[in-house]
């Protein structure tokens, strides 16, 4: 018989998340799964009532990329309790027990694009960071690694604005960052979305501003190959997906599993 | 007193709402019906339920609060912070309550000392508070800890009593003290009356102002109580907790029946309403539709329900 | 009679933006009394009233209690100060019980703060019996009740107060006679018992009925108190308005010529088979008691109700009509008993509530609408009844009531229409401006307009109408001339459903 | 006619408080007052102010438009998928107008036929079209492609005439329209005496559904129009475009002195408010203030307007 496997993602709202489900999808389908996908709409409060629905609801094992690691700790010591096998994807969990996690560092990612940033200026100019959502574990996680990134070289940030990772918002705030500040050298967005708004901006000026982004989605990639954009850093969503939908058959087949899968991240630039 | 079925009917609509919603739910997935389930719809529920409590009180005045869910937001970050510096429990409920109170009150006089309507007031204070509360906690969420009174504060959002989760209780009991307030004293008068004719109630002596302060300070307390167990849930405190929860406290409220002009309504209507919400998320999540089609089934619900109790 | 007032209002001035509303008025009160408090309308009564139990601010001047100075801070103070007051303009919260609205704000309760419904609706009941109302449930909500219902809760809400002073602004404003006389027993009652009473109303004859003497206001300034004995109607005219004042019904030479208006079987759930017509040039008077449906009559004309059954008939064409905007089409307009909710547009200008009927004639060009022509003809409408008013442009929630209800009727002409229906048309105006609104009533009808004269005040009916017809119980119970109309005849008539079923 | 100074002043009084703000604002940062930062900030509002314009008819009838931001991402979806189509700009822009227009109907019959609050109808227009939206985008990101229709579609959003952008001029013919409709037509004279008093407007002979049908239409309308510009900003269309522009287009309403009661109010004074919004943004950006404090500033900025505005 089919088993079911949960899958709870953070937010259905952001094309990355749902490349990450698309990814999982196609492996359950490829390996006949049944996966039941929740979408926590990013609060950890709907997140845990996911779990607790899908175990009400009955499932073999739950798959949850978390809204964030340390809200997800109870929902996760829920599933333990149920004696259902948990894995995480994307984001770990600082409570609880799973028996794999499956992810990029956010961290290292935010360090690699501001490590691409120094060598393109050649150590030295002038750079605009727009931030993610206030307070969402991605915005601090790409914050966290690229600000480590520059901190002691010649490159200085001279803006730090929230964008709400929304394009519209990554244009105008842009917009008026430029009238701010007669020089910039590159932008680093803490996703494609508000990369892809920037470069808008910048492309009604004269202006030659390098821009990177996160995430690799498809605008973004096709934009890079266009030499619009200059980086992407690439966290395959997809694979994560998929590959937790492997680990979670294994684990169930008894297979021994990896407790830790790191997925290798890729700086797309032209 | 001679029983008037039209006015029974037209009060338990909401509830013959929540039974049909129920019932054919229950058809389609027997597992809803599962006392484990139950339970935990229950749970679910309860901090919805919560802030739709005190939502009732402000609406019935004629008033609306958007800052509900900042509320929750900054008591919570405030009431891990405390645990976490180990200030004990009681110190912390205590303060946290407080808090929400004094949050409220502020908003009820903007309104009625400030003349800002309760729109704009509210508004304004979800943005305040939620810039607050990314102030206070850096942004990161913050973690109640490992110690024993994180535990003991775990309770409140993960224990059982007699075998029913906490969070319902407490549902329960605000509930209940929220009937009895609104049905049988003077205050719960004076909030009807004021959301019917707030001008004759100032004319019939009614201090309105002091009531309609206290609707939102009410407000505030039941955000801040949803605060805890949200908080006490997740054994830690999000800064972007409860954005959104505005919109769903009052679906509840005017699921239930209340009328957003003010005036008439019960807060066992808006129980019927939090309540039809919850299973309603609980139900999409068991039969796996998926998320997009949940926000269109949701809204279609919402609709037909009001529609329903719009009908003559 | 005692001679030193209970309560005395010593030079009040009150001052409104663009308007002196009081200028040193002085006003004595005095126990086992009625004071009568007179003036046209707009001349200062409410306003004065509105100072003495806490609802404005007095610029300047005192208020003394047994010589001892009052200081009355807001509504709740006045009460508290034994002052109660029936305001002009309805204020109960139509979604409590009558019971809820007798005892809003003074609700009793027992020690754990809980309120006793019981005594509450018991207490409620006895003074709705003491105003000969005792069919009315506590327990009923107030929305489902008629103004002349609702009114009487205000009076039984007063009276269980039990206060020193007790004022009525205009309480009678609308009731029908019985209620009044009953009205009456009561404040004799009160006299007995020692209470202040003060009393405004425009109805003279209730000055000489009930009242011990009269203050009288003119613009916001005092003129005379006198003790009711040395007053005629003609003088106390005289004082209000400076000059003498002749032929209160004015009596119109004009014919009647052919029958324009019939309606025939209109039937709903408030009213049952009602049929009548009018002629061009005839004021057909419809009277009957307080929630006989007469207004329902004149809202299922004018489409603001809707009808099970019968025709509407109009130049001899049956018409169809399911909206007010049909019934304005065809030449049918309606001036509302209620100004405040159905009547007018508070918040808008003079100017705009008289022409909002009628806006489609004021389109120019691009459908602009012509801002001159709408003043001009609200100027006309101003000056043909006097309204009360800075200009067309000052907003209706300022003018005094009786001038608001002036405005209401510029509005129900403005359409040009062949069929007015004038519901309680000269509720709360005062002697003066109702002498201009039956001239002009009388001016309609020479210029062959048919006119549904519906009003409770049996002097007005009997005095202006050519013809009166008399509801009851929802049905027309007959119809008698103006020749024949005698209070009596009317008065039986209105009563003959009341027998056979209870309202 | 004698000028009423008083009056005068009161009219005009969130205009001097987008002047004060201007002023402290160019003091602190000079460049504030540059051409190009103008022209920017203009070109920012539009998209807000447009949607503002259309939201002032609803407010102005007493009613409520949650599904502002939901009409314009779907309109928005939908412009992108068919200029990538190859469909024609001039077929684009008039099937997304008329959608926008019949979703701001069926509203309107909700609201008047089905007799839902408007809160609540455009509460559940938000959550079905967000749903529809995510449906028919599957989540992702629509780029209205690189050919030539694309580019022309582009010019809404980004072109010039004249030196000014094109968002702008169209933010200006939607407030002069909105302008000669609602101060020299019956329509808007209507609008007006349904918001001051709906039952004496109906006795007065007003259409009270038709006119209040075609507000929320006026309103899908202008969120439409707010859809095309974003859209076509980004050459891209967001599933998540326009979520809580609700807030902000009634936040410029109301800081423009328009009552959320109805009744009172005009369409110049939502510009103002709309501005003191985009500005105020704009600045904040200027000065790199930081975004927790972002969100502080702004609640006190709002607050301290509506506050001078109540003031008699
Ligand atoms: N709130 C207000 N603002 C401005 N002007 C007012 C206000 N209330 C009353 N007025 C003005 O004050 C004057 C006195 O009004 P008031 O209501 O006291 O008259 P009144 O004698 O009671 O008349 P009526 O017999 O018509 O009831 C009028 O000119 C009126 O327009
Ligand atoms: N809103 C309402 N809901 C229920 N019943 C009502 C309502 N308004 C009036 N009624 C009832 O309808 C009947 C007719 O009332 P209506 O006010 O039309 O009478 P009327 O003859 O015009 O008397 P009045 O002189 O008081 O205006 C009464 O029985 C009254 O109680
Ligand atoms: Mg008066
Ligand atoms: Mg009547």
């Amino acid at each position: 018989a089919n088993k079911t496997v949960g899958l709870v993602v953070s937010t259905l709202n952001n094309p990355f998340f749902v490349t990450l489900k698309d990814g999982a999808v196609e492996k359950a389908g490829e390996l006949g799964i049944d996966l039941v996908v929740l979408d926590s709409q990013n609060d950890p409060a709907k997140e845990i009532a996911n779990v607790e629905d899908l175990l009400s609801r009955g499932v073999a094992a739950i798959l949850i990329n978390p809204t964030d690691s340390d809200a997800v700790g109870n929902a996760i010591k829920i599933a333990n309790r149920a004696k259902i096998p948990v894995v995480t994807l994307d984001r770990g969990a600082n409570r609880g027990e799973v028996v794999s996690h499956i992810a990029s560092d956010n961290v290292a990612g935010g360090k690699m694009a501001g490590e691409y940033i120094i060598e393109k200026l050649g150590k030295k100019g002038k750079v605009v960071e727009l931030e993610g959502i206030p307070g969402t574990s991605a915005a601090r996680d790409r914050g966290k690694g690229f600000n480590s990134a520059v901190k002691g070289t010649g490159v200085e940030v001279v803006a730090r604005q929230t964008a709400d990772f929304d394009r519209t918002k990554g244009l105008n705030v842009m917009e008026n960052i430029l009238q701010a500040q007669p020089s910039i050298d590159a932008v680093f967005a803490h996703n494609d979305e508000m990369a892809l708004g920037a470069l808008k901006a910048i492309q009604g000026t004269d202006r030659k501003i390098i821009v990177v982004g996160f995430d690799a989605t498809d605008d973004a990639v096709k934009s890079v190959k266009e030499g619009e954009m200059a980086a992407t850093v690439a966290q395959q969503p997809a694979f994560i997906g998929a590959k937790g939908v492997e680990i979670a058959k294994a684990f169930l087949e008894g297979k021994k599993v990896e407790a830790n899968v790191p997925v290798g991240l890729k700086l797309i630039t032209k | 007193m001679k029983i008037d079925f039209k006015e029974l009917l037209v009060r338990f609509r909401p509830l013959l709402g929540l039974i049909i919603l129920a019932v054919i739910i229950s058809l389609i997935n027997p597992r809803f019906l599962s006392v484990n389930n139950i339970l935990n719809v229950l749970r679910q529920t309860s901090i919805n339920a919560v802030i739709a409590a005190g939502m009732t009180f402000v609406i019935l005045t004629g008033g609306i609060d958007l800052s509900v869910g900042s509320i929750l937001a900054i008591c919570g970050a405030v009431s891990a912070f405390m645990i976490a510096a180990d200030a004990g429990v009681a110190v912390t409920l205590f303060t946290t309550l407080s808090l929400g109170t004094i949050l409220g009150v502020l908003a009820g006089i903007a309104i009625t000392k400030g003349k800002v309507q309760p729109f704009i007031a509210t508004l304004v204070g979800m943005t305040l508070l939620r810039g607050a509360t990314l102030v206070f906690t850096d942004g990161k969420p913050i973690s109640t800890g490992y110690d024993t009174a994180a535990d003991i504060y775990a309770w409140f959002g993960t224990g059982y009593i007699f075998g029913i989760p906490v969070p319902v209780f407490l549902m329960i009991a605000v509930f209940g003290i929220s009937y009895y307030v609104l049905k049988h004293t003077r205050f719960g008068r004076y909030v009807y009356a004021i959301g019917g004719n707030e001008e004759a109630s100032r004319l019939s002596g009614v201090r309105v102002s002091r009531v309609k302060i206290a609707v939102y300070a009410i407000s505030g307390l039941t955000s801040a109580v949803a605060g805890i167990i949200l908080t006490s849930r997740l054994s830690s405190a999000q800064p972007t907790a409860g954005a959104g929860y505005e919109l769903d406290a009052i679906a509840a409220v005017v699921l239930g029946g209340t009328s957003l002009a003010g005036g008439v309504g019960t807060v066992f209507g808006t129980l019927t309403g939090a309540l039809i919400i919850g299973i309603l998320n609980n139900a999409l999540n068991l039969m796996n539709v998926s998320s997009y089609y949940q926000m269109i089934a949701k809204g279609s619900v919402i609709l037909i329900a009001v529609l329903m109790d719009r009908k003559k | 009679m005692s001679v030193t007032p209970v309560l005395e209002m010593k030079n009040i001035t009150k001052e409104f933006p663009g308007v002196k509303a009081l200028d040193n008025v002085s006003l004595q009160i005095f126990a086992g009394e009625v004071m009568a408090l007179l003036g046209e309308n707009g001349a200062g009564k409410s306003t004065l009233m509105k100072i003495l139990s806490g609802v404005y601010t007095k610029d300047s001047g005192e208020i003394y209690y047994k010589n001892i100075p009052l200081n009355v801070k807001d509504p709740k103070d006045a009460q508290n100060k034994g002052i109660a007051i029936i305001h002009q303009e309805l204020n109960l919260v139509p979604e409590l019980t009558v019971g809820e609205n007798i005892y809003l704000g003074r609700e009793p309760v027992n020690i754990y703060g809980r309120i006793k419904y019981r005594e509450m609706y018991d207490q409620s009941a006895k003074y709705l019996e003491m105003l000969g109302e005792g069919r009315m449930s506590p327990s009923a909500k107030v929305s489902s009740l008629s103004v002349g219902q609702a009114q009487i809760v205000e009076i039984a809400k007063a009276l269980s107060m039990d206060a020193r002073v007790i004022i009525m602004d205009e309480p009678t404003d609308s009731l029908t006679d019985v209620e009044t006389e009953n009205l009456y027993q009561v404040i004799r009652e009160l006299k007995q018992q020692g209470k202040a009473l003060v009393y405004i109303s425009h109805k003279l004859s209730e000055v000489f009925d009930i009242c011990d003497r009269a203050t009288v206001l003119r613009d916001g300034t005092f003129v005379d108190m006198k003790p009711v004995g040395e007053l005629t109607e003609e003088s106390i005219i005289q004082l209000m308005v400076g000059r003498p004042l002749y032929e209160r019904y004015p009596k119109s030479k004009g014919e009647c010529g052919e029958k324009v208006f019939e309606v025939s079987g209109l039937t709903n759930h408030k009213i049952t088979d009602v049929s009548f017509s009018v002629r061009r040039g005839e004021v057909l008077g419809i009277a009957g008691l307080m929630g006989s449906g007469r207004s329902e009559v004149a809202k299922s004309i004018f489409g603001a109700m809707a009808l099970t059954k019968g025709t509407v008939t109009i130049d001899g064409e049956e018409i169809k009509i399911s909206h007010p905007s049909s019934a304005i089409a065809k030449g049918i307009s309606y001036v509302s008993e209620d100004r405040k909710q159905l009547g007018l547009i508070l918040d808008m200008s003079v100017k705009e509530n008289i022409t909002l009927p009628a806006l489609k004639t004021f389109q120019k060009f691009f459908r602009f609408i012509s801002v001159d022509e709408e003043i001009k003809t609200s100027e006309h409408y101003i000056e043909k009844m006097s309204i009360k008013t800075t200009g067309p442009m000052q907003k209706v929630v300022n003018l005094s009531g009786g001038n608001q209800q002036k405005v209401a009727i510029g509005k129900g002409l403005v359409t040009s229409p062949k069929v007015v229906i004038l519901d309680e048309p000269t509720r709360g105006v005062d002697v003066g401006a109702k002498k201009e609104i039956y001239d002009l009533i009388n001016e309609l009808k020479e210029n062959g307009l048919a006119i549904i004269l519906i009003s409770s005040e049996m002097p007005e009916v009997m005095g202006m109408s050519d013809r009166i017809i008399v509801m009851s119980a929802g049905c027309v119970a007959g119809e008698v001339s103006r020749a024949d109309a005698t209070q009596e005849k009317i008065m039986t008539l209105a009563m003959k459903n009341l027998t056979k079923s209870a309202v």
